[in-house]
């Protein structure tokens, strides 16, 4: 598989959460606006292509029985890097996004790309296959938090585009919301894949 | 008394899978069967307790005791998947009867973001029962009946909806999650109850 | 390198390598963002004090206070007169748990303005805590005749539309602090001059 | 039609057709709507045909462009979601937000399942607390009812609280003093509510007609007004300060409207007597816990969603007989 394909197949044909359906509980959870989803997803691509590039060049040095500790320890180290270094710098974010952000650890895209794809492929592929599934899953965050934004708070990236006292359909931003969003969207994404 | 709104607050209030989206993945995975929901229902309110038990009493008296908080992520979640371990062992050895009823869904256990989110959300800044072990405890209890009583009712419908064909579009996990959207609309309901 | 065997010896020590270097390096991490955490946490504190106190008589000093549970940052201009004090108050009583609010209470008892410092209510509903529709109804109030209690209590507060526990939250952490305000006032009004 | 009776649902009602029993429904609700218009005039009349329309039109649309399948607009069950949902909200709701509802009952509640028949939840239920939730003032601001030979057909809606919002927000003892509280008008509908509540006496003359013609039968509302009368009345036994007499309960808000007309919906309850009583008592039991204690003035549609999603662990739990054993 060429470097171009090992990046692109998380993108949109192995999406994680369009097609795959990895990672819900940060998709539900934090998709209340664009900028928050995307966010989510930045943090968990930077997680993704650190665990990746980490495991692949510890893979032949971890024993095969102890892998799964071992992934999670690293896993949860850049995890902590991510909460520490947003705590310092992007203090809102980190509030918003609150206890999904330490959550990442045992988000099984994350554990997931670890033991299928790092733990088997050298260095640069395994890069390469982190950046595109984070990308591929920052994707789709972002238009969940996009429709949800709109239909729900009336903006987009926070640029309100009614008037500030209009009503809009409030359960968007709620639990209920955030189910029945994705899961249509995941009904589009089925039906245009049969349509191909 | 205090028991009682904790436990209100926990099962349908704030609904851990329902309002607070933790444990989503082994809800929409293991929800397709009422009798796979019993089990895993089980399992979680077993490895719940244990678990925030085992985490609440590690960080007030290892972590917060020598400074190292931010060790918090890390440490919780070798400790769950020790702890995991450990219960299938024993399980497996005392009572191989359980072991075959919780056996398959234990392992599912670990990457449950439910169980890592309470034990994380328990010592965290800001939680009201933090301060005290016996009301964590039952905060967790009350969260993994929450999330058994979410799945069964879920497993359900989703029996139901099987029979029934939802149209090719929705069909499988779309249409699963469409029902946990307007069953979280009714959960609603509860809403100020404590 | 080959691929190590999964002897006792090398699990032990692939894992203890591995979580030895990881806490290493998480120290190292924590040790450089420390600062910066304590930081935020800092300028978040005096920007809220800003924020509540703002009023026509500069504030020169700044004294700190804690009081059985709350927070009281007392402002003192040149000559040492008492402003008023930015008080840090909280409930636990919110729908998502704790709310922390600064009320900033002028030396005549009146409530100047308050700001909210954390919340994690229902978007939308419990949320709109934050906007000034409902959280400037306390602005110029001063408890002694305005009630802090919801409606629904008897009380004067008007509620955010179908987040009364919210509401009730609010108006119940405004009372703490404008109660502790009232039984320290005398304690506050001396603070400046006795430096 | 052929695609509807192979549907698995319940539908074991003898020679009653679908459209035939959709029709008679909404024949049993007419009274309702008479005195809705009568209290509400215009506005009231304007709001159903508009929600009856898009509820309509959104079948329609759905079936032929999405499921490109056979059309089942003339079986009237879209429009009787329609009639109920209009039914369950204020009569000066903004039109706009009642087409949201529409599309949400049967886009999301019906459709998405593959149809009539195949909804685990009441569609019109389903509309209705997606707007409540998304629109909580608008769908707590009520319309004073104000007969039209005094405020004419085109009267503008003055708004006022209905009981239950009074209840919540001022207590028992304000309520008594301040008149709202007459019996007699809270029969007749002369109050503040959700527009097809409003009038108990209207809405029970359909019921018996439902129940004559063995359309719906009487164990689950039975059961539902039995604990809710129950449950209050303890409290009211137990504190009368704090709770207002069980009678009350019986006839204001939603509660007649949801046991007669939405809980019995077939394709949503269960299929044995036993599993109907125990239906009916979760259903009475919720509406009160969240009446007295939650922070939503009426609790009759969450309570019948909430036992909606029951049902099938009801059924499983109470199998029906099969023919022939």
């Amino acid at each position: 598989m060429s470097n171009w394909k090992t990046f692109t197949k998380g993108l949109i044909k192995e999406n994680p959460i369009l097609v795959l359906l990895l990672g819900c509980c940060p998709t539900l959870a934090t998709t209340t606006s664009a900028i928050n989803g995307m966010s989510m997803g930045l943090a968990t691509t930077f997680v993704l292509i650190m665990s990746n590039l980490v495991i692949s060049l510890l893979k032949n040095f971890i024993p095969d029985k102890v892998r799964i500790p071992c992934f999670i320890v690293v896993i949860a180290s850049f995890v902590t890097v991510v909460q520490l270094v947003m705590q310092a710098y992007v203090p809102d974010i980190y509030e918003t996004l609150g206890l999904f952000i330490p959550l990442i650890v045992v988000n099984c895209i994350v554990l997931g790309r670890a033991e299928a794809f790092a733990s088997k492929n050298p260095v640069w592929p395994s890069i390469l296959d982190g950046a595109g599934m984070g990308l591929g899953f920052t994707f789709a965050l972002t238009v969940l938090g996009s429709i949800r934004e709109i239909l729900g708070s009336g903006s987009v990236f926070n640029w309100r585009f009614l008037p500030e006292d209009a009503q809009t359909i409030l359960i968007f931003v709620l639990a209920p919301g955030a189910f029945i969003a994705l899961g249509y969207l995941i009904a589009i994404v089925n039906r245009i894949k049969k349509t191909k | 008394m205090k028991i009682i709104i904790i436990l209100i607050s926990t099962i349908f209030v704030n609904n851990v899978i329902l309002a607070q989206f933790l444990g989503i993945c082994p809800f929409l995975g293991t929800s397709k069967k009422t009798s796979t929901a019993v089990g895993m229902g089980a399992a979680v309110i077993f490895v719940l307790v244990l678990a925030t038990l085992v985490t609440y009493l590690l960080n007030k008296y290892v972590l917060v005791a020598h400074g190292l908080e931010f060790l918090q992520t890390i440490a919780f979640i070798l400790v769950i998947a020790a702890l995991v371990q450990m219960v299938e062992i024993i399980l497996k050895k005392i009572s191989p009867s359980l072991y075959t009823a919780l056996g398959v869904f234990l392992p599912l256990i670990t990457t449950n973001c439910c169980v890592l989110g309470v034990s994380l959300k328990v010592v965290g800044e800001g939680f009201i029962y933090g301060n005290n072990v016996g009301e964590a405890v039952i905060y967790a209890a009350g969260i993994a009946i929450g999330f058994a009583l979410a799945l069964i009712i879920f497993s359900g419908i989703r029996e139901h909806i099987d029979l029934m064909e939802a149209p090719e579009g929705t069909k499988g996990t779309p249409i699963a999650l469409i029902t946990a959207g307007i069953l979280a609309m009714a959960f609603m309901g509860f809403g100020g109850l404590v | 390198m080959a691929k190590k065997e999964s002897t006792l010896k090398n699990m032990l020590i692939a894992l203890m390598v591995i979580t030895i270097v990881s806490g290493g390096v998480l120290g190292f991490v924590y040790g450089l963002t420390k600062p910066a955490i304590d930081q935020v946490e800092a300028n978040k504190n005096l920007k809220a004090i800003n924020e509540v106190l703002k009023s026509n008589v500069e504030i020169v000093k700044t004294e700190t206070k804690d009081i059985d549970d709350l927070t009281y940052n007392l402002a003192y201009d040149a000559e040492g007169n008492f402003i008023g004090a930015a008080i840090k108050t909280y409930s636990k009583n919110g729908f998502g748990g704790k709310i922390e609010l600064m009320v900033g209470m002028l030396a005549n008892g009146i409530i100047n303005k308050v700001s909210v410092l954390s919340q994690a209510e229902t978007p939308g509903l419990g949320a709109n805590m934050v906007n000034d529709k409902f959280k400037g109804q306390f602005d110029g109030k001063d408890p002694k005749n305005f009630k802090l209690m919801v409606k629904k209590d008897g009380g004067d507060v008007d509620a955010i539309t179908a987040a009364t526990i919210s509401s009730r939250a609010v108006s119940e952490a405004i009372k703490k602090a404008a109660d502790g305000f009232e039984a320290n006032k005398d304690q506050f009004m001396k603070g400046g001059n006795n430096e | 039609m052929n695609q509807l009776t192979i549907s698995g649902s319940p539908h074991v009602h003898g020679d009653l057709s679908v459209r035939k029993i959709m029709c008679m429904v909404m024949i049993a609700l007419l009274p309702a709507l008479l005195v809705a218009i009568y209290y509400f005039g215009w506005i009231a009349l304007r709001l159903t045909i508009v929600s009856v329309a898009a509820c309509v039109l959104t079948e329609w649309l759905i079936q032929k462009y999405l499921f490109k399948g056979p059309l089942t607009i003339n079986d009237g069950s879209a429009a009787l979601t329609g009639l109920l949902l209009a039914f369950n909200v204020p009569a000066n709701l903004p039109l706009w937000m009642v087409i949201v509802g529409s599309v949400v009952a049967i886009g999301i509640a019906k459709m998405s399942f593959g149809g009539l028949g195949k909804n685990p939840f009441n569609p019109a239920l389903v509309g209705r607390v997606f707007m409540l939730v998304s629109f909580p003032t608008a769908m707590t601001t009520w319309p004073k009812a104000q007969p039209i030979f005094e405020a004419g057909f085109f009267a503008d809606a003055v708004t006022g609280p209905t009981p239950l919002s009074l209840l919540k927000e001022a207590g028992v003892g304000t309520l008594a003093k301040s008149g709202d509280m007459q019996f007699l008008d809270m029969v007749l509908g002369n109050r503040g509510g959700a527009f097809g509540e409003v009038c108990a006496i209207a809405l029970l003359i359909g019921a018996i007609y439902l129940i004559i013609t063995k359309v719906i039968d009487i164990w689950t509302p039975l059961s539902i007004l039995l604990t809710v009368f129950i449950m209050t009345g303890i409290c009211y036994l137990v504190d009368p300060t704090q709770y207002i007499a069980p009678w009350y309960h019986l006839v204001y808000g939603g509660l007649i409207l949801g046991a007669f007309f939405m809980a019995t919906d077939m394709v949503t309850s269960p299929m044995t007597t036993p599993g109907k009583i125990i239906y009916g008592i979760g259903i009475g039991a919720i509406t009160v816990i969240i009446r007295l204690w939650g922070q939503y003035p009426e609790g009759v549609s969450f309570a019948i969603l909430i036992m909606n999603a029951v049902v099938p662990l009801i059924n499983k739990g109470f199998k029906p007989k099969r023919f022939g054993v």
